[in-house]
C-alpha cells in the first residue's frame, strides 16, 4: 500500500523557491498564507544547506494529537488532512507542529485566525473530489487525477521528492550511492517515526 | 507567531492586501463583521462558508465542469535562457493550470520559482499589466484608443524623421520577443533607415559575443547545459547559475553526483558556490588575473595540452610568454586577493579532470575590459584542450530567454539578422532576402550612416546628452523606443533622468512598462506614449535556449486586456510610417510573409513564415535548417531525445510522419542547409570527433589563412570525422569548390543561385549541402585565435577598473585611453579612473550587482507576480558583518548606499558573511523608489508592480568596455552609511 | 435551586438527543478518531485523459502514482 | 518515568524560552563542525540536522513571518505531551474528585445552617456596585470555564456524544466566547478587586479560622471572623487576585498572536494558563458550593446584600461587632426604610 511522504536532498535543494510558487500557483494560496517554505541554515557560509519544509503528513501527527475538535483525519495514503468546516481557529496545531506547517489566512487579534490551512499533498479535503468546493477550500487534488504535488513534480533541482515512500527512498537511495557517501536525511525521524530509516545511509565503499 | 504575513509597508498596494489579507485587524471593525468573524450568530455549517478563506475570489477558479473545453498549450518559459517547457492547461480561453513536462530533455519537468507561477501573466484578475494605450499628458497617465495612439506617434515620428533625419530614432528591441518578433524589429528599423537599435544583449553578453567569436568562430555558448552531465570539472567563473539559470543547476548536481567537480570563483559566496566542491573568492573586475593565474600554474606544471594547441589553437606561445611574465603568483595575489595554493588547487583539479567548462553569465562580462576577460577564458579553456568536444568548452549563460536568438537575428545596431555586419554586402543579401528594393533600402538610410554601426542601448543617454558636434551622425537622438526594455537595468540612473527630459518623445510597448513610464513622468509633464504589448504566452514562434536549441511555444491564450502582439503593433506601425509593404517582402506580386487575422480580426504578419524568411537567410550561423515543421515536430516529441546527448534515438511525428532519429533536440545552430538535407543540428560546437552532419565541426576560419606568415588554418589531421579535406581549409565559397572539382554536385538550379557567392550568401544552400555532404565544415577549418589583432590587446590584460579601490594597481595595470568616437560616441576610460584615482577613500567599499532566484531582469513583471513578490518585498544591500559592524548597520536596517555620482540608495542592510569585507552586493531586479522616495504617483493606474524599490543602477559609475560598449556594473565603489 | 438543576439536565439530554439526529457519515481512518465528513478516495475518481488507472481500482491507481514518481528521478528519464 | 523525564526535559526547555534570546542575526554563522565534517565527508549532514534541532535556531527563508526560519521546533512534541498527558488527565481527574468531595461533604453533613432564628434585621453586606461586579465576574468565569473545559475535554467527553456536527457547531461558538468573555471577566475583576481588598486584609483570628475550618463544616461550629472569613480571604487572594492574574496575563498573551509570539511563548503560556484555570475552577468549586448550597443563605448575602443580624454575628462575628458599635460605617451605608427582607424558606 501507498504511504505517500515528502524528502527533501539538501545536497539539491539550491532555494530557487519554486516548490514555494508552484504550491501558490496550484493552489492560489493567497498572500500571507505559505504552505511551503525554503529554510537555507548557515546561509553565506561554507556549508550552507537548504531544506523546502511543508506538513511532512507525519505518521504520529502532533496536530492531529492536540486538535480541539478533531478536525484532522489521515487517508489511506497517510495523507494527513483537515475539514475546515470543523476547524475553531485555535491555532493548537501550530504549536505542536515540529515543522511550523499550520498557516491562518488572519492576523489573529483576539484569537481570530480564521480556518488553518496547509499543505495537503495535492490530496484536498473532505468535499467531493476535484469538485469547486474542494478546490475553494483545500486547492487542487492532484492524487484524486494520478499526480503527485506539484512541488516535487517541478522541483528545479529533484531535491523535493513527494510520493510513496518507498519509491521515493530507493530513488533518494540511488542517489546516495552514486555520491559514494552516507547521507542523512532531514525531517525523516520526526514525521516518520524511526523504524526503518527510509534511505539507509549505508556508506557506499569508497571509491 | 506567524499566521498571517504582515505584507511589508511598501510591499503591496493596498487594494492587493486587502485581497490577500481580507478581514484582518488592520481595519476597523463592524458589528456586523464583527458578527461574522466571531461566528456567533450562525451554525457551523454556515461559519465555515462565512469565515474569511480567501483561496478563491478569482473570476477563473477552476470549476472543473465537464462542459469546459479543455486544452493543453505546450509553451517555453520566459524567465531565463534554459529553456523550461511548460504544458498549459487552458479551460474555455483562460489559463487554469501548468503541468510539468517531464518528457522535455533540457528541464525534466523542473521549474524554479519564476517558471513555476508563470501563469500568473494570463491571469487578468487583479493583474498589474498594462491595460490599455496611455499618453502622459499633463504629467497623468491617460487612457488613449490604439489609433489615437497610432496617428500621433507616427506623426511625431515623421516628424522629427523630416527634421533631423532617420538617426534621430532609437528602437530598443527585447531578448523577450521571440525570434521572429526579434527578426521583424531588426528589419522594421533599417526599413525606417538607421542602425539605432540595440537590446539587451548590450548589456549581457556583448563581450562575450565579441570576443568569443573572435576567439573561435561564434559567438555562443560552446555546448549545453545538459552536456556539463559529460563534464569532469566545472568552473562557475562569473555565474551564479543557482539563482540565474536554477534549472541548469539539475544537470550540474547530477554530474556533481557523478564525480564532476564544481568550483566556483567569485566575490560572493553565491547558492552555487554553497553547492561546489571548492569556492574561491577573489575581488570584483580582478578576472583576467584570476584566469592568467590559473594558466600560470598550468604552464609552470606542464599541465597545458601540447597536442591540442600545436594542431587547434594559434597564438598559445604568445599568451604564454605574457602569462608567465605578468601574472606571477604574488603578483596574482596582490591583485585577486586569492593566496598562491588556492590559485594552485584550481588549477591542478582543472587539469586532473578534463574535459571540463568554464561556465559565466554577466560576472565575466560586465566590464570595462569584458572582451578581454571572456578571452582570457576562452584561452584558458583552449589551454586545457577543454573546447570542441563533448564535456568540455565555455558554457556561456545567457540570460533571457530569447537572448541568444535575438542576438542571432534581432536588433543589433552593428549587424543584420545571423551577424552579417552592417557592411554594403550585407545589405545587398538581406535586401534579396527580404524581397525588398535595394535602392529604395539605401535610401531610406542618411547618407553614410548605412555601414556605420549604431548606437548601443547602454549609450542612448550619451546619444542624447553629448554635444552634437561630438557625435559621429548628425542629430542627436531626439526620440526613443523602448520595445521591452527595463531601464532600470542600464547604468548611470541618474543621467537617463536627464536624457528623458530632452526626449522629444518616449514610446514604452510593453506588457509591463511601469518603470519606464514612472522615470519619465518623474522626469516631465508629457511627451510619452504607453502601448501594451502582449507576452509571449500570447503569441506563438520559436525561442533560442542558450544552448542554441530552438523551441516552438503555441500560443496559450489571446493577448488579455487591450494588448497586441508585437508583430502586431510593428505591422501597424509600419502602415502608418509608410514601409509596411517591405516589412512583410510585397513587391512584384510576391510576397513572403503572408499577414493572418490575430486579435480582433486584425492583420499580423503570419509568425510561421516570418521563420521561414530566416530560414531562406540566416546561412552564416545556421538557422536555416530550422524549419517551423520541424521545431513543432520536436516539441511534439521531446520524450524521443536524449538527456546527455540531446539526440533522437529513433522516432516519428505522429502528425507529420517527420522523422526525428539523428536530430539533436531544438535543432541547435548551427543547423546547416535547408531543411530538407536534416542536417541534425550542432549540439556542441566544433566538435571533431563528430561528421559535420551528425553535429560535428571544427574552427571557423574567418580571419584568413595566415597572419605574418604564420599558418591560421587548423593543422593536418584535426579536422571534423569524415571530412574528405584532412587539412585546415578556408571558409567555401563558388570558387573554392569548383577548384575541388564538387561544383557538378550541385543541381541546375543551385548553381545558378550559387554562381558567384559564398556559403553565407547562397540562397540555394547548395555550396552548404555539397560541403557537408563531403564531410567538411562550410566556414572552413583554423585554428582558434589565442591572440587577436582586431582588439585593443591582442592578449587579453588585466586593467583595473576604472572606479578601483586600489590606486597603487591603478597605476600597474591602468585602463585604456580615452576614444574618440566608439559607436558614434566619445567614450572615456583613462580620464575617469585618473579623476576618480582616490575615490575608495570616500567610498572604500566595492559595489557589484547580480540577480535573486525569484525576480529577472529589471523585474517589473516578476515584480507584479504576487506568488513572487511575496518573497521578496524590499531590495537590500549584502554586508559583511566587519563592514556593517565599522558602520554601526545592524541586519534589516534601511541604509544610504552613495556611490560616485552623487546618488544614494535606500536598502536595506542584509548583514551576511556571503560578502568579503571589501563588497557589497544589491541586486538589480528593482525599481520604483528614486533615491528613497517612492515613485508610486508616477505609475499610471493599477500598472504598478507590487514590489518596488531602489535600483542598483540608479546609482552605478560610468564605465564600458573597450570594444563593445558594455557597461560596467559588476565593479564600482560605494560607501554605506545607516538611514 | 432544583429548578436550576433540572433545567440543567433537560439541556444536556436535549443535547444529547440531537445528536441521535445526526446522520451515519462513518469513514475509519487508521490511527484518526477523525469520524466527520467523509472523504473520497483518490483512485474513486475518473482517471484523465492518458491517464491508466480505472476509476475505482485503488492498484491500478497505485500503479500509476508510483509510475509518475519516477518522474522525479531524472537517472530514470537519463538512462532511458 | 518517561513523563517525568519529558517533564524535566520541559522544565529545561522552559528555562531557555524564559529568556528569549534575540532573534539570531542574518544566517548566523554555526559552529564549524559542518565544515570540518565537509573536508572529510562531503555528504555527510549529520551535525547540521543535530543544530537544527537545537531550540531557538532560526535561519534564512525568504517567507516572511515570525519563526519561518525555524525548520524543526521539538518543544511541540514537549508541549502535546504535557497537555494531551498530565494538564488532560490529571486536570479530569481533579476535577471529578473536587465535584465528588463537595458531594461527599453535602451529603454527610449537610449544609452550614444559623445555629439561632434569624432575627429579621438585616444588615448590608455587600454594595450594589459590589454584586454586579461579582455576578459579571461570575457569570463570564462560569462561561470561560464550561468552554475551556469544552475546548480541554470536549473531544473525549462532549465528542462522543454529540456527533461532529453539532460539536463543531459549539466549539466554534465557546471558542469565540472565550476569547470575547475572556477580557469581560479580566475588567470585572478590577472592578471588584479594589473595594474589597481592606476587607480581606490577614488578620490574626484568621489562622484561628484555618484552624477549625473542618469543624465548621462536619460539626457546624462557627468561627468568629471579620467581615471575611480566613477561607474567603484565601479565595480573594490566592483566586480572584493570584490566579485571575495569572490566567488572565497568559489568557491575554494566548489571545493576540497578532504581536508575534513565538510558539515557544504560547506553548509554556497555555500551560500556565491551563493548570491556572483548572486550579482556579477546582477552588470555584468549593466557591460556589459554599456560596451556594453549602452555606444556608450566603447566596441570599450576594444576590441582595443583605444579611439577616444574626446570620452576620455566627459567621463574621468581629464584622457584626464592628457594625453594632459603628466602629466602621456599613457597607452600603444604612439600611434603607423599604429594604428586602431576607426571603426565608
Amino acid at each position: 500500500m501507498a504511504r505517500m511522504k515528502f524528502l527533501c536532498d539538501a545536497e539539491r535543494c539550491i532555494e530557487c523557491n519554486g516548490c514555494v510558487t508552484a504550491c501558490k500557483s496550484e493552489h492560489e494560496v493567497p498572500w500571507g498564507v505559505n504552505r511551503r517554505r525554503v529554510v537555507t541554515i548557515n546561509d553565506g557560509v561554507p556549508g550552507e544547506k537548504s531544506i523546502s519544509v511543508a506538513c511532512m503528513h507525519c505518521s504520529d501527527a502532533p496536530c492531529m494529537a492536540v486538535c480541539p475538535v478533531d478536525c484532522f483525519y489521515r487517508t489511506d495514503d497517510g495523507v494527513v488532512l483537515h475539514d475546515k468546516d470543523l476547524c475553531i481557529g485555535c491555532g493548537y496545531c501550530f504549536y505542536a507542529c515540529p515543522f511550523g506547517a499550520p498557516q491562518f489566512p488572519q492576523a489573529g487579534a483576539f484569537g481570530l485566525r480564521g480556518k488553518m490551512d496547509k499543505c495537503t499533498f495535492c490530496n484536498g479535503g473532505p468535499e467531493k473530489d476535484r469538485s469547486a468546493e474542494e478546490f475553494q477550500k483545500y486547492g487542487r487534488n492532484r492524487l484524486a487525477e494520478g499526480k503527485l504535488p506539484a512541488c516535487a513534480e517541478m522541483c528545479s533541482t529533484k531535491a523535493l521528492l513527494g510520493g510513496d515512500g518507498d519509491v521515493i527512498a530507493d530513488i533518494y537511495r540511488e542517489r546516495v550511492f552514486k555520491r559514494g557517501k552516507g547521507s542523512e536525511v532531514w525531517g525523516w525521524g520526526t514525521a516518520y517515526g524511526p523504524g526503518k530509516p527510509a534511505a539507509a545511509p549505508s556508506p557506499a565503499p569508497k571509491s | 507567531m506567524l499566521l498571517t504575513r504582515k505584507a511589508g509597508s511598501q510591499a503591496a498596494p493596498q487594494r492587493r492586501l486587502s485581497r490577500g489579507l481580507a478581514g484582518s485587524m488592520a481595519k476597523t471593525i463592524d458589528r456586523r463583521a464583527f458578527l461574522k468573524r466571531s461566528g456567533l450568530t450562525l451554525g457551523a455549517g454556515a461559519v465555515a462558508a462565512q469565515l474569511p478563506f480567501n483561496m478563491i475570489e478569482r473570476a477563473e477558479a477552476a470549476n472543473e465542469k465537464p462542459a469546459g473545453k479543455v486544452e493543453i498549450k505546450r509553451t517555453v518559459c520566459t524567465h531565463c535562457s534554459v529553456g523550461c517547457a511548460i504544458d498549459a492547461v487552458v479551460q474555455n480561453g483562460v489559463w487554469v493550470r501548468q503541468e510539468p513536462v517531464f518528457d522535455s530533455p533540457l528541464n525534466l519537468g523542473a521549474h524554479c520559482a519564476k517558471g513555476a507561477s508563470i501563469r500568473e501573466h494570463g491571469i487578468t484578475h487583479d493583474s498589474h499589466r498594462l491595460k490599455e494605450p496611455m499618453k502622459l499628458e499633463g504629467g497623468k497617465w491617460k487612457t488613449i484608443s490604439w489609433d489615437q495612439a497610432y496617428s500621433e506617434i507616427s506623426d511625431k515620428l515623421l516628424k522629427i524623421k523630416k527634421e533631423s533625419g532617420p538617426d534621430a530614432l532609437f528602437v530598443v528591441g527585447s531578448s523577450k520577443h521571440n525570434n521572429e518578433q526579434s527578426y521583424l524589429l531588426c528589419k522594421w528599423v533599417r526599413l525606417w533607415g538607421t542602425n539605432n537599435t540595440d537590446h539587451q544583449a548590450r548589456i549581457c553578453h556583448s563581450t562575450t559575443v565579441a570576443g568569443i567569436a573572435n576567439t573561435w568562430g561564434y559567438g555562443a555558448m560552446t555546448n549545453s547545459y545538459n552536456d556539463e552531465q559529460n563534464s569532469k570539472c566545472l568552473l562557475f567563473f562569473g555565474s551564479n547559475a543557482a539563482e540565474a539559470h536554477p534549472v541548469s543547476m539539475l544537470h550540474t548536481l547530477h554530474a556533481k553526483e557523478n564525480g564532476c567537480k564544481v568550483i566556483v570563483a567569485d566575490p560572493r559566496f553565491t547558492r552555487t558556490a554553497a553547492k561546489a566542491d571548492k569556492y574561491v573568492r577573489a575581488r570584483s573586475g580582478t578576472d583576467v588575473a584570476f584566469l592568467f593565474g590559473l594558466l600560470y600554474h598550468i604552464f609552470n606544471n606542464g599541465w597545458e595540452d601540447k597536442e591540442y594547441i600545436k594542431a587547434r589553437v594559434y597564438g598559445m606561445d604568445k599568451v604564454r610568454e605574457e602569462v608567465m611574465a605578468k601574472y606571477t603568483p604574488d603578483k596574482v595575489q596582490d591583485v585577486t586577493g586569492v593566496p598562491e595554493q588556492e590559485m594552485l588547487e584550481v588549477a591542478k583539479t582543472l587539469a586532473e579532470n578534463r574535459p571540463g567548462f568554464i561556465i559565466w553569465a554577466m560576472g565575466q562580462t560586465q566590464h570595462t575590459n569584458g572582451n578581454a576577460v571572456v578571452r582570457a577564458s576562452a584561452v584558458l579553456m583552449l589551454a586545457l584542450g577543454n573546447v570542441g568536444r563533448p564535456g568540455g568548452g565555455t558554457n556561456i549563460y545567457r540570460g533571457h530567454d530569447n537572448v541568444q536568438g535575438a542576438t542571432d537575428i534581432g536588433p543589433n545596431p552593428d549587424s543584420l539578422p545571423g551577424y552579417y555586419g552592417v557592411a554594403p554586402g550585407s545589405f545587398a543579401h538581406w535586401a534579396r532576402v527580404w524581397n525588398v528594393d535595394l535602392k529604395w533600402l539605401q535610401s531610406q538610410f542618411a547618407p553614410g550612416q548605412m555601414t556605420k554601426p549604431g548606437i548601443t542601448v547602454s549609450r542612448w543617454i550619451d546619444a542624447v546628452l553629448e554635444k552634437n558636434e561630438n557625435i559621429d551622425q548628425d542629430p542627436n537622438i531626439r526620440a526613443v523606443v523602448y520595445w521591452g526594455h527595463a531601464p532600470n537595468s542600464q547604468s548611470r540612473g541618474l543621467e537617463m533622468l536627464e536624457a528623458m527630459k530632452k526626449l522629444d518623445l518616449m514610446v514604452v510597448i510593453d506588457p509591463y512598462p511601469s518603470a519606464s513610464a514612472a522615470m519619465f513622468a518623474m522626469a516631465r509633464k508629457d511627451g510619452a506614449y504607453l502601448l501594451p504589448a502582449a507576452t509571449q504566452l500570447e503569441t506563438s514562434g520559436s525561442v533560442t535556449a542558450s544552448n542554441r536549441s530552438l523551441q516552438w511555444r503555441e500560443q496559450v491564450i489571446e493577448p488579455v486586456f487591450n494588448s497586441r502582439t508585437d508583430q502586431m503593433i510593428m505591422y501597424q506601425l509600419a502602415q502608418k510610417l509608410g514601409f509596411a509593404d517591405q516589412l512583410v517582402g510585397k513587391k512584384d506580386g510576391k510576397q513572403n510573409i503572408k499577414l493572418v487575422k490575430g486579435k480582433g480580426g486584425m492583420e499580423e504578419p503570419d509568425i510561421e513564415d516570418t521563420l521561414r524568411e530566416i530560414n531562406r537567410g540566416t546561412w552564416t550561423i545556421g538557422y536555416t535548417g530550422q524549419s517551423p515543421e520541424r521545431l513543432q515536430a520536436h516539441m511534439r516529441n521531446m520524450h524521443v531525445f536524449d538527456v546527455k546527448t540531446l539526440r533522437a534515438k529513433g522516432g516519428k511525428d505522429a502528425k507529420t510522419g517527420y522523422d526525428l532519429t539523428g536530430d539533436y533536440f531544438g535543432l541547435p545552430w548551427p543547423c546547416y542547409g535547408t531543411a530538407a538535407i536534416k542536417h541534425p543540428g550542432s549540439p556542441n560546437l566544433y566538435d571533431t570527433t563528430k561528421h559535420v552532419m551528425d553535429g560535428g565541426g571544427n574552427f571557423r576560419a574567418n580571419f584568413g589563412v595566415d597572419k605574418d606568415g604564420v599558418n591560421l588554418l587548423a593543422e593536418d589531421g584535426s579536422h571534423s570525422k569524415g571530412a574528405e579535406i584532412t587539412t585546415g581549409y578556408p571558409e567555401f565559397d563558388h570558387v573554392l569548390v569548383k577548384k575541388l572539382g564538387w561544383w557538378d554536385d550541385l543541381t541546375e538550379d543551385e548553381k545558378k543561385e550559387a554562381e558567384g557567392k559564398n556559403w553565407k550568401t547562397d540562397l540555394s544552400g547548395g555550396i552548404q549541402r555539397v560541403v557537408m555532404k563531403h564531410g567538411c565544415h562550410p566556414f572552413g577549418n583554423a585554428k582558434a585565435r589565442a591572440v587577436v589583432w582586431n582588439f585593443p590587446d591582442g592578449v587579453p590584460l588585466h586593467r583595473e577598473p576604472l572606479y578601483s579601490p586600489r590606486p597603487d594597481l591603478i597605476d600597474k595595470w591602468p585602463t585604456h585611453d580615452d576614444v574618440k568616437n566608439l559607436w558614434r560616441l566619445p567614450t572615456l576610460f583613462k580620464t575617469v579612473q585618473q579623476k576618480n584615482r582616490d575615490a575608495g577613500k570616500q567610498f572604500p567599499l566595492i559595489l557589484t550587482s547580480g540577480r535573486l532566484v525569484e525576480y529577472e531582469g529589471g523585474g517589473e513583471e516578476t515584480r507584479s507576480n504576487p506568488w513572487l513578490a511575496e518573497l521578496q518585498q524590499d531590495n537590500f544591500v549584502e554586508i559583511n558583518p566587519k563592514a556593517a559592524a565599522d558602520r554601526g548597520i545592524r541586519d534589516g536596517e534601511y541604509v544610504w548606499v552613495s556611490t560616485p555620482t552623487g546618488a544614494k540608495l535606500k536598502v536595506k542592510a542584509q548583514v551576511t558573511e556571503r560578502v568579503g569585507a571589501d563588497t557589497c552586493f544589491i541586486p538589480f531586479h528593482f525599481s520604483g523608489w528614486w533615491q528613497g522616495q517612492d515613485m508610486l504617483p508616477f505609475y499610471p493606474d493599477g500598472a504598478a508592480p507590487i514590489v518596488r524599490g531602489e535600483a542598483v543602477n540608479t546609482a552605478t559609475t560610468y564605465g564600458y568596455d573597450r570594444v563593445t560598449l558594455m557597461q560596467e556594473t559588476k565593479t564600482t565603489l560605494c560607501q554605506v552609511a545607516k538611514a | 435551586m432544583r429548578r436550576l438543576v433540572v433545567c440543567a439536565a433537560g439541556l444536556a439530554l436535549a443535547v444529547g438527543l440531537v445528536a441521535c439526529g445526526e446522520s451515519e457519515q462513518v469513514v475509519v481512518y487508521k490511527q484518526g478518531k477523525y469520524s466527520g465528513k467523509p472523504d473520497g478516495k483518490p483512485w474513486d475518481n475518473e482517471p484523465l485523459a492518458g491517464a491508466k488507472w480505472t476509476k475505482g481500482d485503488k492498484v491500478s491507481w497505485e500503479a500509476e502514482i508510483k509510475q509518475r514518481n519516477q518522474s522525479q528521478n531524472e537517472y530514470k528519464r537519463i538512462d532511458q | 518515568m518517561p513523563k517525568l523525564i519529558r517533564l524535566t526535559r520541559w522544565a529545561l526547555a522552559a528555562l531557555v524560552f524564559a529568556f528569549p534570546a534575540a532573534a539570531p542575526a542574518q544566517g548566523k554563522p554555526a559552529d564549524n563542525t559542518q565544515a570540518e565534517r565537509q573536508q572529510t565527508q562531503p555528504y555527510n549532514n549529520a551535525p547540521v540536522w543535530r543544530e537544527v534541532r537545537k531550540e531557538g535556531q532560526e535561519y534564512v527563508t525568504t517567507v516572511k513571518g515570525r519563526e519561518t526560519g525555524v525548520l524543526v521546533q521539538s518543544a511541540g512534541e514537549t508541549w502535546r505531551q504535557i497537555r494531551n498527558g498530565p494538564v488532560t488527565v490529571w486536570g479530569g481527574f481533579a476535577i471529578l474528585i473536587v465535584v465528588a468531595v463537595l458531594a461527599g461533604i453535602y451529603f454527610s453533613f449537610g449544609p452550614l445552617k444559623t445555629h439561632d432564628k434569624p432575627t429579621g434585621r438585616l444588615m448590608p453586606r455587600f454594595t450594589q456596585f459590589e454584586r454586579w461586579a461579582h455576578w459579571t465576574s461570575a457569570i463570564s468565569f462560569c462561561v470561560l470555564a464550561v468552554s475551556g473545559l469544552v475546548m480541554l475535554f470536549g473531544k473525549h467527553v462532549l465528542l462522543p456524544v454529540t456527533g461532529y456536527t453539532l460539536f463543531g457547531w459549539l466549539a466554534s461558538l465557546l471558542k469565540n466566547l472565550h476569547n470575547f468573555v475572556g477580557p469581560v471577566f479580566l475588567l470585572s475583576v478590577i472592578v471588584m478587586v479594589p473595594n474589597l481588598v481592606r476587607d480581606n486584609l490577614p488578620k490574626s483570628y484568621d489562622f484561628n479560622w484555618f484552624a477549625k475550618a473542618w469543624a465548621m463544616f462536619a460539626r457546624n461550629e462557627h468561627v468568629p471572623s471579620g467581615r471575611f472569613n480566613g477561607g474567603e480571604k484565601a479565595w480573594f487572594w490566592g483566586c480572584v487576585v493570584g490566579l485571575t492574574l495569572l490566567s488572565a496575563v497568559t489568557g491575554l498573551i494566548l489571545l493576540f498572536p497578532n504581536f508575534d509570539q513565538t510558539r515557544a511563548t504560547m506553548q509554556l503560556t497555555w500551560i500556565f494558563h491551563a493548570i491556572s484555570a483548572l486550579l482556579f475552577m477546582l477552588v470555584a468549586l468549593g466557591h460556589i458550593y459554599v456560596g451556594t448550597i453549602g452555606v444556608e443563605d450566603a447566596y441570599q448575602a450576594m444576590r441582595s446584600g443583605y444579611v439577616d443580624e444574626t446570620w452576620a454575628k455566627e459567621h463574621h462575628e468581629y464584622w457584626y461587632n464592628e457594625m453594632k458599635s459603628g466602629a466602621r460605617s456599613a457597607a452600603g451605608g444604612a439600611v434603607p426604610a423599604g429594604a428586602p427582607r431576607a426571603e426565608r424558606k
